[in-house]
Order: structure tokens, then C-alpha cells, then sequence
């Protein structure tokens, strides 16, 4: 399940939709929120816009790849947009495995991944009222790169 | 079908160039470079195409390279590195 | 906050109870359900055995080891212990940092450790009314064995 | 203090000893061996201590070795190898 939206979630909700059919024995979940530093200092809000329609391709494109690697049983993607105030919830992605190495190793996979190839622009808004679109970090292609296979 | 693709821009480049989107003629045989090449043209704000900053393709919703040939009614996306999560 | 418990918890609340402090970018989390296939087939149930006291001695020095080695916020450990039926929910590891990397880090080590330091025994019951003392895994050792550092 | 120590026993040793918890004299210098041989030297279905599978030692809650000296009052532990998570 992928879903890009406004509104926010609830994890346990999420959580619980991931396990339950008994043969589920781990899940892994990462839920990504609006922190206070930024790029800058006193980041008041996010701005986050994307691009509909290829956003929700690239991320079924990275749960195919993930369940080709790994053997997981379900995967819950949820990514927000709009503008999203400190504290709240950007991102959650859950996967459900037998054993809990697939679930850590793809949960993981799925965030770098998806954090330099899913079309998702973030610009932050401080609390002087100025804004500014965040760039792309060095470390985040690196860990995506770490995940390449030969 | 008509011999224009459509252009799209997102996050920086969309406020700078204060375009959401346009259809553009192209070429028999034209590439994505050529339509690069044909917007900066234009002068500025437009020349940010061609500018120091990277400028990531899509074609059809997919990662693409300057040398993609295009057909009538593609949708090209012109965008800043990606940074979402 | 570490807490062994025969009462089941719900992953949201704990998930909530982590975050917010507008510091925290990052919270990753891990639940270990009872599933059907362990040691045998047809697993019905669990029984969960603890020795008090050492349990969360070796879970608070786990938890201590984790915030040397990797930048983070906030932990919670929580591990059910008594009868859980097939689908329920055994284990929490929550860990809240400014950053992904630390937190998927920090939370694996946490279980990785757990299987095999925290003095818990699961005996599985089957369907057909048997019970057995699971054996501990030669992977979960290895696991553990990875995150020694030299 | 007394001259004893609690040994404490758990999950399948616990059940095949029939034994959560006894009280045992310790001798002058003794160690967890001593302990441990003293209490197989009952036979079965105590020389399950000395048998092919392994049995893990805390001592006042922290692992130990069969090595380790014991003082009177100390809490001993034996177990199986832990399956928690």
C-alpha cells in the first residue's frame, strides 16, 4: 500500500494493518518528522510538494526491488504533503517478514531509496517567516549508493 | 496527435521560472537537451536551465538523460536533486 | 523507559511517546509478533519465562551501550512475558533520533542483543497440545556477534 | 550473612530439576563449579548440569563464569541459552 497524502496517520493503525496473519513474526517500522533544525536553524514548518503520479511509480518501483531482495510479506508506504508544522509526521514506511532481518533491512532500503529517487521537494519555512527549498545531501546518495548491487 | 511535448517544473525551478507547466513544438529527431536548450535561450529567469545548478529529467514519469529522443505528446519534467522523507 | 509486562501495548501510543520534542527527525521501530511457523509447525501459543531483576539490568545496559555508540534521543523496550496466543505482540524496541541512520542502527543492535543477552526463554505450544522450550538460533548469535566492535 | 548461597534455576533446567530455587553451603573459596558439581553429584536428574547441553551462570545478575569465586549470600543462576525477543 502507497499512499501520498495531506492528511496525517496513525502508526499503530498502520502498524497492526502490516501483521496478523500468524505467519508474520517481525515488523520494522521508520516514521520520518518535522525537526527543528533543518538545513537552517528554527524550522517552524515544511512546505512538501511532489510530482503526482511518477512519485507513486518510483516508490511501487522500490517495493518491487525490495521484494525481489528480501522476504517480506507487506510493505505500508505513506508519505505527506502540503505544508506540515514541527513535530508532525512526513513519512512512514512498514514492512512485515517472517524474520525480523528482511523487515529491518528493507524498511531501511525503502527510506534511503526513496529519499534521493522519489520525486518529493521539501522547503523550509523558519520562524522569522522566511522559506528556503532544502538541498540534497551528499550523505543521503551515499547511503542509497550503499545499497547498489553489483 | 500533436507535434508539441508537454513541460513540466517542480519546487525551485517551478517558483523561479513562475511556470507550472507548457507545451513546447519540437523537432523531428529533437532530444531533451533540445528543449534545455531552446527555454534558456529565452534569457533570464530561463537560463537557470543551463545554470550551475543540477537540473534533474523525467520523461514520461521516468529518470531520463539529456540525449532521450522525444515523441510528439511526451510529458518532460524538469526538476532540482530530489529531497523528500 | 524499559518495561516487562504481561499486558499488551499499543505501538502508536508508544511510537507518539518517543517523538515530539521537535528535536527528533528520525524514529524507528521494531515488533516481534508470535507466529505460527518457530522451532515447529502449528505453533499456537507462547509462554514467555523472565528472571526479574537481571532482565532489565541487562536491557538498561544494553539501552547504555546503544547511547555511547550511535547519537539518540529517546529508547523504549518493552517485552511481554507469560502466555501469548498466535498474532500477539511480544516485543517493542522504539528509538527516537535526530537522524535515520542512528535510529535504524541503534534499534536493530537493541534487538539483536536482546535475543541473545536479555534472559528470557520462550517454550512454543502447538496445536495439537505439545510443548517445547525453543532452542536459541546459531543466527541470532551471529547477529549479535556483528555488532561487537573491536 | 549465611554461609549459603541461592542458586536459581530456569526454563527447561527449571522444569527438569522440578527446582526454581534452592539454598546450598558454600565452602571457604568455593566457585560456581564447585556449586555446579555439587549439586550433579546428586544424580539424576541433577547431572543435567554436567550434560551435553549448555547451562549458562549469572551471578547476582550478571554473567559469570564457572570460574567465578563466590561469596556467602550471593544469588547463583543457571540456565539455558536465552530465546527472548
Amino acid at each position: 500500500m502507497i499512499r501520498i497524502q495531506t492528511e496525517d496517520f496513525d502508526i499503530g493503525e498502520q502498524t497492526r494493518a502490516l501483521g496478523g496473519t500468524g505467519d508474520t513474526g517481525a515488523i520494522a517500522t521508520f516514521t520520518g518528522l518535522v525537526r527543528t533544525r533543518g538545513d537552517r536553524q528554527d524550522v517552524r514548518a515544511l512546505f512538501l510538494e511532489h510530482y503526482p503520479g511518477m512519485t507513486e511509480s518510483v516508490i511501487e518501483d522500490l517495493v518491487t526491488q525490495a521484494r525481489e531482495r528480501w522476504s517480506i510479506q507487506a510493505v505500508r508506504v505513506i508519505h505527506r504533503v502540503g505544508e506540515l508544522a514541527l513535530g508532525e509526521q512526513i513519512v512512514f514506511v512498514g514492512v512485515a517478514s517472517a524474520h525480523r532481518g528482511d523487515a529491518f533491512a528493507a524498511c531501511e532500503f525503502l527510506m534511503d531509496a526513496l529519499k534521493t529517487s522519489a520525486p518529493f521537494w521539501k522547503k523550509e519555512i523558519t520562524v522569522d517567516g522566511e522559506s528556503h527549498w532544502v538541498e540534497q545531501k551528499a550523505s543521503d546518495r551515499d547511503k542509497a549508493k550503499n545499497w547498489q548491487q553489483d | 496527435m500533436s507535434d508539441t511535448v508537454t513541460v513540466k517544473f517542480f519546487a525551485r525551478l517551478r517558483e523561479t521560472l513562475q511556470t507550472d507547466e507548457l507545451e513546447l513544438p519540437i523537432s523531428t529527431q529533437g532530444t531533451v537537451s533540445d528543449v534545455i536548450e531552446s527555454l534558456a535561450s529565452r534569457g533570464a529567469p530561463w537560463d537557470v536551465l543551463q545554470g550551475d545548478q543540477p537540473v534533474m529529467i523525467a520523461v514520461n514519469q521516468t529518470m531520463a538523460r539529456p540525449t532521450q529522443p522525444l515523441s510528439p505528446g511526451d510529458e518532460v519534467a524538469l526538476f532540482p536533486p530530489v529531497t523528500g522523507g
